[in-house]
C-alpha cells in the first residue's frame, strides 16, 4: 500500500517538473512537450488510483486522456506551424503583439 | 368628450406617460426631417396634453373621499414567479398627482420657453427629444407603483440629464459636466439599488402599497434593517437631489442650456430625492436615526450651499447653489417629520426657481450668452418684463410675504423649530438670511447700478421674444399665488396630502399638521422669518446699490459732508468688516477649498485612482504567454494552500 | 465473456446528434458540392441550429439519465442548451458576411462552430466528469482552431497559440483534479461522488480539498476568472471578431454550467464551505475586470475585460447558491448572451477587411453618421452597464438580490460598486459616439440581411426581456438543479 | 521487493528524463527524452497491472504522438537555430517558476501522505483482471459502460483533424478559384 503513495508522489513530481517547464521554456514546441509531460503524470496518477481501488475506470480515463492528447497534439502542432509560417519563429517571447 | 364617457380620467393615467414617450419617438425618429416649428409643436403638445390629463386626474381624485384617494392600475406582471414578484403598474394618489401636476405644468412652460430660446440651435430636434424623454422618465419615477419601476424612471432621469447637460458637447466642459452628473448620480443610485434589494429581501415584495402596509409589523421601530434601508435610500436621494457630499455635479451641470437647468435643476429631477423620501415616509418614521441624518444633512446643506452662493459671479451658478440650498430645506422638513411641508416647499420652489432660471436665461439670451454678473448691471431699463418677473421670483425665494416662498419656507422653519431643534432652526434661519442676501445681490448686480457691459453687448441688448416672456409671466403669477395652497390656517395641500403620510391607515405621524402649534408662536415665527429676509435684502442693498457709486461722487464735492457720510458709512464699514467680510471670505474659502478642492477633488481623485489602478493592473498583462502561465500556477498554488489551511 | 451494449437512448441526445451529423454533412457539402452550397452554408447551419433549438425545447420538463449515467437531460441542461444554441445561431448570422469579407469563407468554419456547440452541450449535460472533460475538449479544440482561423493574420495566429498553450496547461490541472477526486471517491460519476461525500466528510480529506482546488483552476480558466483570466484580452483581440463574440458567450456559459453542476451536485458541502475562496475570486474577478477595462483603447479588449467582470458577477450567483442563486445564474447567462453578442455585432458591422476599426476612437461621431446603429450600440452598452430598463439590469438585480438573500451582503455591495465603476467605460463608448467629431470618414457599413437579423434578435432580447422578464425568470427557476 | 526496486529505478529514470526534457536546450533532445520518460512510465504501468495502457503508451504516445513532434521539429528545422539563445527578458520568471514548482511538489507530497484513501473499492483486483485479461476488460468497458464517451472521442478526433488541416494547409483550393 505504501508503494502507491510513492507512485502518486512520483506523479506529483512529474507534474511539477512539467509545470515548471511550461513556465521557463521559450520554445513553443518544448512548452507543448512539457504539457504532454504533465498529462503523462496525470495518467500515472489515474493508473495508480485504478490499481489501488481495484477499478478499471481509471484506466479507461487514461485511454481517453491519450485520445485527447493526440487530438491536442494535432491541433497544437498545426497552430505552431501556422505561426512559424507567418513569423518564422516559435519563441513565445517574440509572440507578444497583443498586450496591456 | 364622449369618448371618455363612463370612464374615469383615473383610468387614463397611462396616457400621461404615453404622450411624452410618443413625442420622444416621433421627434427622435423623424425630427431630422421636420421643420423646427413642427418639432417644437410636437414637443410642447405632448407635454401639454399630459398636463391637461393630469389636471383632470387631479379633479377626479378630488371627487373621491380622502380615504379612497389611492388608485392603482396594474399593467402586467413584470417579474413574477415564486418568491420574486413585481407587477408593473402606476399608482395615483395625492402625492403622485401633486408631483405630476408640477412636472407637467412647469415642464410645459419650459418647453414653450425652449422654442424661443433654442431657436437658433442646430440640435433643435435632439433637444426636444431629450426633453420629452426626460419628462417621461420623471413621470415614470413619480407614478411608479413599486421600487424597481421607480428606479427605472430614476435612472432614466439621470441618463437624460446627462444627455441634456452635455447637449453642447462641442464645449469640452459641457461633456465632462454631463459625464460627471451621470457618474455622481450612479454613486447615489448604488445606495438606492442596495436599498431596493434589502427591501425585497426583507419584505419579499417591492410593491409600495404592500411594503408600506407590512412595514410596521415587519420592522421594529429603530431596528437595524429599518435604518439600513432608509439610509441607503437616502444615499440615492442625496445623489439625485444634490446634497452634501454628492452635490458637486449640480453647479457643473449649468453647462447645459438654461431651460434645461430650469427643468432639471429646479423643478423636477433634483426634487426626485425629496419625493422618494416622502413616498417612503412610513419607513423613515420607523427609523428615527435616519430621520435625524436626513434633517442634519438637509440643514447643513442649506447653509453650506447658501454660503457658497455668496461668492459666485456666474449668474447661473448662484442659482445652482441656491437650488442645492433650497433642496436642503426640503430635506430639513422631511427630516423633522414634516413631509407635507417638504412637498409644499418643493412645489413653490418649482415655481420660483423655474422662474428665476428662465429669467436668467432671458438675461443671458438678451446679452448674447454672457453669464458673468460683473459684466452686467443696469439691465432694468433694457428688459423691463424680465426684470419684473425676476424681482417677483427673488422676492419669493427670499421669503417676503405674500409670495410663494414665504409660506413654505416659513413653514419649514416653524417645523424645524417645533418638531426639530433650535439647532436645526438656526441652520435654516441663517441660510434664509444668506439666501435673501445673495439673491438680491444677484438682482442688484444684474439689473441695477450702472452698466458694466461691453460696448458691443450693450448695443445688442434687447428684451426677449414673447415665447420666452409668456412662461415667465405665468410662472411669476404662480410664484405670487402658489403659496396660498398652503396658507397656514387653512392649508389645502395639507389636507390633500395627509392620507399619504403614515401609509394612510396608521396615522402614526400627523404630517405637516400645525394644530398643535400655538398661533402666537406661528405668527412670531412669521415675523422673525420676514425680518430675516428683509435684513438680508437691506444688507445687499447697502453693499451693492448704495455703496458703489455714492462714495466716489461725494468725495470730490464736499469734503465735510464726505466725512460725515464717510462716518455714516463707517458704521457700514464696521458692519462690513465684522460680519459681511468674514462671511464672504468664509464662503469664498468654503467654495475654493471645501467645494472645489476637497469634495470635488475627492470625487476626481477617486476617478483618477480608479484609472490609475487600471493602468497599473494593465501592466500585469505583459503579453508573454509564460507570464500568463505563471499567474495561473501562482493562483492555483495560492488557492490550494489557502484551501488546505482554511479547511 | 458476454458483452451487452447498453441501449442507445437516442432521444435524450437528439440535439447533440442533429448538431453532429449536420456538422459533418456541412463538411461533405463543402467538399463535394462547393459550387452549389458555397454561399448557403451559413444559412443552412443557422436553420440547423434553430431546428436543434426546437428539438431541445421538447426535452424540457423531464430528467433522464442515459448511457450508464454518463449523460443527463434535465431542465438545467436544456436551459443551457438553449443558451448555447441561441448564441451559436446569432454568431452564425454574424459570420456569414464577416468570413466572406475576411476571405475565410470555408465550410470548416461552420463545422467547427457546430462541433464547439456540441461540446458545450456535452458539458452542460455531462453527468460524469469524463463526459464533461470530453465536451470541454471538443469545445476547446474547435475554439483553438477558430481563434486562429485567419491564418494569414499574425494576430490571429498569436491568439490561437496563446489560447492553446494556456488552455492545454489549464486542462492538465483540471485532469489532475479529476484524478484526485477519482482516487479518493473511487468514481468519476457526479451522482456517485455526491453520495460518497454524503457518507464521508470530505473536508477532512486533504486530497479532495486539493482536487477541488484544481477543478476550480480548470473551470476558472474557461470562465476567465482572475487570476486565470489573462489569456482573455489577448485572445479576444486577435481572434476573428465573430469568434470573439462566440467565445465571450457560449464557452463561458458552458464552463459555468459544468462548474455549477460539479459544485452544486457533486460537492455540495464544498460549495458552502468554500464560499470564502470563491468569494475572493469573485471579488478579484469583478474588480480587476472593471478596473482594467477602464483604460482600454481597443473595444474588443474592453469587451474582453468586461466579460471578465461579468464572469465575476456570475460567480457571485454560484456563491449565493441555492435555488435563487442558480436561477439567477441561468437568467444572467442568457441576458449576457443577448447584450454581449449585440455589442459584438455592432463591432463587426463597423469592421473592414484588414481594418477592424476596433479602437474606441474610431467610433467618434457615429451618432451623427449612423444614428440607428449608434442607438443600438448605446442600448447594448447601457444594458451591459446594468442600466434599466434593459435586461442587464434585471439580471444584475437578480444576482445581487440572491447574494443578499443568502447573506452575502458585502459581496453584493462590492458587486454594486463594481457595476457603478463599469458605467464609466461603457458610457465612454456612447460619449465617443455622440460627443466627438468623427476622426475620419466612415466606410459604408457592411450590413447584410443576416447581420441585421442578428441585431434585431439581440435587440429584442435586450429590450423585451428587460421589460417583460417574467416568463424567462419563471423558466429559469424551474430549471435549477435543486428543485 | 523486486517490484519496489524496479519502481525506484524506473522512477528515478523517469524523473531524470523529465528534468532533461525541461532543461535540454535542443528541442530534438527534449523530444527524445520525453519519449524516454514515456517508455519508463510504460514500465511503471506494467508494474501496476495496466498492461493495455502500457502498450498504448508505447505505441500511441511514444510511437505516434511523439513522432509527430519530432517530425514538426524537423520540418521547421528548429534544431539548428536555438530559439532560446540570448537573455531571458522575464527576469523573475525562472526563479519564481522553480519556487512554485517546489511548493507544488511539497504540497502534493504532503497531501498524498496525509490522505486516507477510503474510496469505494471496485471488483477488479489484479487477480480478476488477469483472469479475464486486461485488454479484453478495457475493450468490454469501452463498448458497454463507456460507449458514449467512446463515440464522443471519435468526434473529438474528427474535429481535431479538421482543425489541423484548416490551420496547416498551405493553400486552400478556394483561393485559386477566387
Amino acid at each position: 500500500m505504501i508503494l502507491f503513495t510513492w507512485y502518486l508522489i512520483l506523479s506529483g513530481v512529474l507534474f511539477s517538473i512539467g509545470a515548471v517547464g511550461v513556465l521557463i521554456r521559450r520554445n513553443a514546441i518544448v512548452i507543448f512537450m512539457c504539457i504532454e509531460l504533465m498529462l503523462n503524470s496525470v495518467n500515472l496518477a489515474f493508473v495508480t488510483f485504478s490499481r489501488q481501488l481495484n477499478s478499471m475506470d481509471g484506466q479507461i480515463f487514461v485511454f481517453f486522456i491519450m485520445t485527447v492528447a493526440a487530438a491536442e497534439a494535432a491541433v497544437g502542432l498545426a497552430i505552431i506551424i501556422a505561426i512559424y509560417r507567418n513569423k518564422a519563429t516559435v519563441n513565445v517571447d517574440d509572440i507578444n503583439l497583443m498586450k496591456w | 368628450m364622449p369618448y371618455f364617457f363612463g370612464c374615469s380620467y383615473l383610468d387614463l393615467i397611462g396616457y400621461v406617460l404615453l404622450f411624452p414617450l410618443a413625442g420622444t419617438i416621433i421627434n427622435g425618429l423623424l425630427g431630422k426631417k421636420l421643420s423646427k416649428f413642427v418639432v417644437g409643436i410636437i414637443g410642447c403638445t405632448a407635454i401639454g396634453i399630459s398636463f391637461i390629463l393630469s389636471f383632470f386626474v387631479f379633479i377626479d381624485l378630488l371627487k373621491l373621499d380622502p380615504e379612497h384617494r389611492v388608485f392603482e392600475i396594474d399593467y402586467f406582471t413584470w417579474i413574477g414567479s415564486g418568491s420574486f414578484e413585481a407587477i408593473a403598474g402606476l399608482q395615483v394618489d395625492p402625492l403622485s398627482v401633486v408631483m405630476i401636476l408640477v412636472v407637467t405644468g412647469v415642464g410645459f412652460l419650459i418647453h414653450v420657453y425652449s422654442i424661443g430660446y433654442m431657436h437658433d440651435d442646430d440640435g433643435f430636434y435632439r433637444y426636444f427629444t431629450y426633453l420629452n424623454l426626460f419628462t417621461f422618465s420623471m413621470l415614470l419615477l413619480v407614478l411608479a407603483n413599486n421600487f424597481l419601476l421607480m428606479f427605472i424612471g430614476w435612472e432614466g432621469v439621470g441618463l437624460c440629464s446627462y444627455l441634456l447637460i452635455g447637449f453642447w458637447f462641442e464645449k469640452k466642459s459641457a461633456s465632462t459636466a454631463g459625464m460627471k452628473a451621470f457618474i455622481v448620480n450612479r454613486v447615489g443610485d448604488f445606495g438606492f439599488i442596495l436599498a431596493i434589494m434589502l427591501i425585497f429581501v426583507t419584505f419579499k415584495t417591492i410593491d409600495f402599497t404592500e411594503v408600506f402596509h407590512a412595514a410596521p409589523e415587519h420592522l421594529q421601530m429603530g431596528s437595524f434593517v429599518a435604518i439600513m434601508i432608509t439610509l441607503l435610500l437616502f444615499v440615492g436621494a442625496v445623489g439625485k437631489s444634490a446634497q452634501i457630499p454628492l452635490y458637486t455635479w449640480l453647479p457643473d451641470a449649468m453647462e447645459g442650456p438654461t431651460p434645461v437647468s430650469a427643468l432639471i435643476h429646479a423643478a423636477t429631477m433634483v426634487t426626485a430625492g425629496v419625493y422618494m423620501v416622502v413616498r417612503c415616509n412610513v419607513l423613515y418614521t420607523l427609523a428615527p436615526f435616519s430621520l435625524t441624518v436626513v434633517a442634519v444633512i438637509g440643514g447643513v446643506t442649506a447653509l453650506f450651499a447658501a454660503t457658497i452662493g455668496l461668492a459666485q459671479n456666474d449668474i447661473k451658478r448662484v442659482l445652482a447653489y441656491s437650488t442645492v440650498s433650497q433642496i436642503g430645506y426640503m430635506f430639513l422638513a422631511c427630516g423633522v417629520g414634516a413631509y407635507i411641508t417638504g412637498i409644499f416647499h418643493l412645489v413653490t420652489h418649482a415655481f420660483f426657481k423655474a422662474l428665476l432660471f428662465l429669467g436668467s436665461g432671458s438675461v443671458i439670451h438678451g446679452l448674447g450668452g454672457e453669464q458673468d454678473m460683473r459684466k452686467m448691471g443696469g439691465l432694468k431699463k433694457y428688459m423691463p418684463t424680465t426684470y419684473t418677473t425676476f424681482l417677483i421670483g427673488t422676492l419669493a425665494i427670499a421669503g417676503i410675504p405674500p409670495f410663494a416662498g414665504f409660506f413654505s419656507k416659513d413653514e419649514v422653519l416653524l417645523d424645524a423649530f417645533s418638531k426639530g431643534s433650535l439647532f436645526l432652526w438656526a441652520l435654516g434661519a441663517f441660510a434664509a438670511l444668506l439666501t435673501a442676501f445673495y439673491m438680491f445681490r444677484l438682482l442688484f448686480m444684474t439689473f441695477y447700478g450702472k452698466s458694466n457691459m461691453s460696448k458691443h453687448v450693450e448695443e445688442h441688448v434687447h428684451e426677449s421674444p414673447m415665447s420666452i416672456l409668456i412662461p415667465l409671466l405665468v410662472l411669476a403669477l404662480l410664484s405670487i399665488l402658489g403659496g396660498f395652497i398652503g396658507f397656514p390656517t387653512a392649508s389645502a395641500i395639507n389636507s390633500f396630502l395627509a392620507p399619504v403620510i403614515g401609509g394612510g391607515h396608521h396615522g402614526m405621524i400627523d404630517g405637516g399638521d400645525l394644530h398643535h402649534v400655538s398661533n402666537s408662536l406661528m405668527f412670531s415665527m412669521m415675523g422673525i422669518s420676514t425680518g430675516i429676509a428683509v435684513a438680508g435684502i437691506l444688507l445687499a442693498y447697502l453693499m451693492y446699490v448704495k455703496q458703489p457709486d455714492l462714495p466716489a461722487k461725494l468725495v470730490g464735492k464736499f469734503k465735510l459732508i464726505y466725512t460725515i457720510i464717510y462716518n455714516k458709512y463707517y458704521v457700514d464699514e464696521i458692519y462690513d468688516a465684522t460680519i459681511v467680510k468674514p462671511t464672504v471670505k468664509t464662503s469664498f474659502i468654503l467654495w475654493k477649498i471645501v467645494d472645489v478642492k476637497i469634495i470635488d477633488g475627492f470625487v476626481n481623485a477617486i476617478a483618477r485612482i480608479v484609472e490609475l489602478k487600471g493602468e497599473v493592473l494593465k501592466l500585469f498583462q505583459t503579453g508573454y504567454v509564460r507570464n500568463y502561465a505563471l499567474s495561473i500556477l501562482l493562483g492555483g498554488v495560492i488557492i490550494i494552500v489557502c484551501s488546505l489551511v482554511l479547511l | 465473456m458476454e458483452i451487452v451494449i447498453p441501449p442507445f437512448d437516442l432521444k435524450s441526445i437528439s440535439p447533440i446528434l442533429i448538431i453532429t451529423i449536420s456538422a459533418m454533412l456541412i463538411l461533405v457539402a463543402d467538399v463535394f458540392f462547393r459550387k452549389t452550397f458555397r454561399d448557403s452554408l451559413g444559412y443552412i447551419s443557422f436553420l440547423i441550429v434553430v431546428l436543434t433549438a426546437m428539438v431541445a425545447c421538447t426535452q424540457m420538463g423531464k430528467t433522464v439519465y442515459s448511457f450508464s449515467d454518463m449523460f443527463v437531460v434535465d431542465n438545467f441542461s436544456v436551459f443551457f442548451n438553449l443558451i448555447f444554441l441561441v448564441s451559436t445561431a446569432i454568431v452564425i448570422l454574424l459570420s456569414v458576411s464577416y468570413i466572406k469579407q475576411e476571405g475565410i469563407n470555408y465550410g470548416e468554419y461552420y463545422t467547427l462552430i457546430l462541433f464547439a456547440t456540441m461540446g458545450m452541450m456535452l458539458m452542460a449535460g455531462g453527468a460524469d466528469l469524463l463526459t464533461i472533460f470530453l465536451g470541454l475538449e471538443i469545445m476547446s479544440i474547435s475554439l483553438y482552431v477558430l481563434a486562429g482561423f485567419r491564418r494569414d493574420c499574425v494576430r490571429s495566429n498569436e491568439a490561437s497559440l496563446k489560447y492553446f498553450l494556456l488552455g492545454a496547461f489549464a486542462t492538465c490541472f483540471l485532469l489532475y483534479g479529476i484524478a484526485m477526486l477519482y482516487g479518493t471517491t473511487g468514481t468519476t460519476n457526479i451522482k456517485e461522488i455526491a453520495s460518497f461525500l454524503a457518507n464521508n466528510p470530505s473536508l477532512s480529506n486533504p486530497m479532495i480539498v486539493t482536487g477541488t482546488s484544481l477543478l476550480i483552476i480548470g473551470f476558472g480558466f474557461k470562465v476567465a476568472c482572475v487570476p486565470f483570466h489573462k489569456w482573455t484580452p489577448d485572445v479576444y483581440e486577435g481572434a476573428p471578431t465573430a469568434i470573439t463574440a462566440f467565445m465571450s458567450v457560449g464557452p463561458k456559459a458552458a464552463a459555468f454550467a459544468a462548474f455549477t453542476r460539479v459544485f452544486l451536485v457533486a460537492l455540495p458541502d464544498v460549495e458552502q464551505k468554500w464560499s470564502i475562496i470563491l468569494w475572493v475570486l469573485a471579488v478579484l474577478t469583478m474588480t480587476v475586470g472593471n478596473l482594467v477595462a477602464i483604460v482600454q483603447k481597443n473595444i474588443k479588449r474592453m469587451l474582453a475585460y468586461s466579460s471578465i467582470a461579468h464572469a465575476g458577477y456570475a460567480l457571485m450567483a454560484i456563491i449565493a447558491g441555492g435555488d435563487f442563486g442558480s436561477s439567477s445564474l441561468l437568467f444572467y447567462m442568457l441576458a449576457y448572451t443577448f447584450m454581449n453578442l449585440g455589442a459584438f455585432a455592432v463591432v463587426i458591422v463597423l469592421g473592414r477587411k484588414g481594418k477592424e476599426n476596433a479602437n474606441i476612437e474610431d467610433y467618434s461621431g457615429l451618432g451623427f453618421k449612423h444614428p440607428l446603429l449608434a442607438v443600438t450600440m448605446c442600448i447594448f452598452m447601457f444594458s451591459l452597464a446594468g442600466i434599466p430598463p434593459f435586461v442587464g439590469f434585471i439580471g444584475k438585480f437578480y444576482i445581487f438580490s440572491a447574494a443578499i438573500k443568502n447573506g452575502f451582503i458585502i459581496l453584493a455591495i462590492i458587486g454594486v460598486v463594481n457595476s457603478v465603476i463599469s458605467v464609466y467605460y461603457y458610457l465612454r463608448v456612447t460619449v465617443v459616439m455622440y460627443m466627438k467629431k468623427p476622426v475620419r470618414e466612415f466606410a459604408p457599413l457592411s450590413l447584410s440581411p443576416f447581420v441585421i437579423l442578428a441585431l434585431i434578435i439581440t435587440l429584442w432580447g435586450t429590450i423585451h426581456l428587460g421589460i417583460f422578464p417574467a416568463r424567462l425568470i419563471d423558466l429559469a427557476q424551474k430549471s435549477t438543479l435543486l428543485y | 521487493m523486486l517490484e519496489g526496486l524496479l519502481f525506484i529505478i524506473m522512477g528515478l529514470i523517469t524523473i531524470v528524463c523529465a528534468l532533461c526534457v525541461v532543461f535540454q536546450k535542443n528541442p530534438i533532445y527534449s523530444a527524445i527524452f520525453l519519449i524516454q520518460t514515456m517508455v519508463s512510465l510504460a514500465v511503471l504501468y506494467v508494474l501496476l497491472h495496466a498492461q493495455f495502457i502500457a502498450a498504448i503508451q508505447v505505441m500511441v504516445y511514444a510511437g505516434a504522438i511523439m513522432v509527430l513532434f519530432v517530425f514538426v521539429i524537423m520540418l521547421l528545422d528548429l534544431s539548428k537555430t536555438d530559439v532560446e539563445a540570448g537573455r531571458d527578458n522575464l527576469l523573475f520568471q525562472k526563479p519564481s517558476a522553480v519556487i512554485l514548482g517546489f511548493i507544488l511538489v511539497v504540497m502534493i507530497g504532503i497531501v498524498t501522505l496525509k490522505t486516507v484513501f477510503q474510496g469505494t473499492k471496485g471488483e477488479y483486483t489484479p487477480e480478476s483482471i488477469s483472469q479475464i485479461g486486461n485488454t479484453q476488460l478495457v475493450g468490454k468497458m469501452l463498448f458497454t459502460k463507456y460507449v458514449f464517451p467512446f463515440e464522443i472521442a471519435s468526434i473529438l478526433l474528427f474535429a481535431a483533424i479538421i482543425g489541423a488541416i484548416v490551420l496547416a494547409k498551405k493553400q486552400i483550393i478556394e483561393d485559386k478559384k477566387v
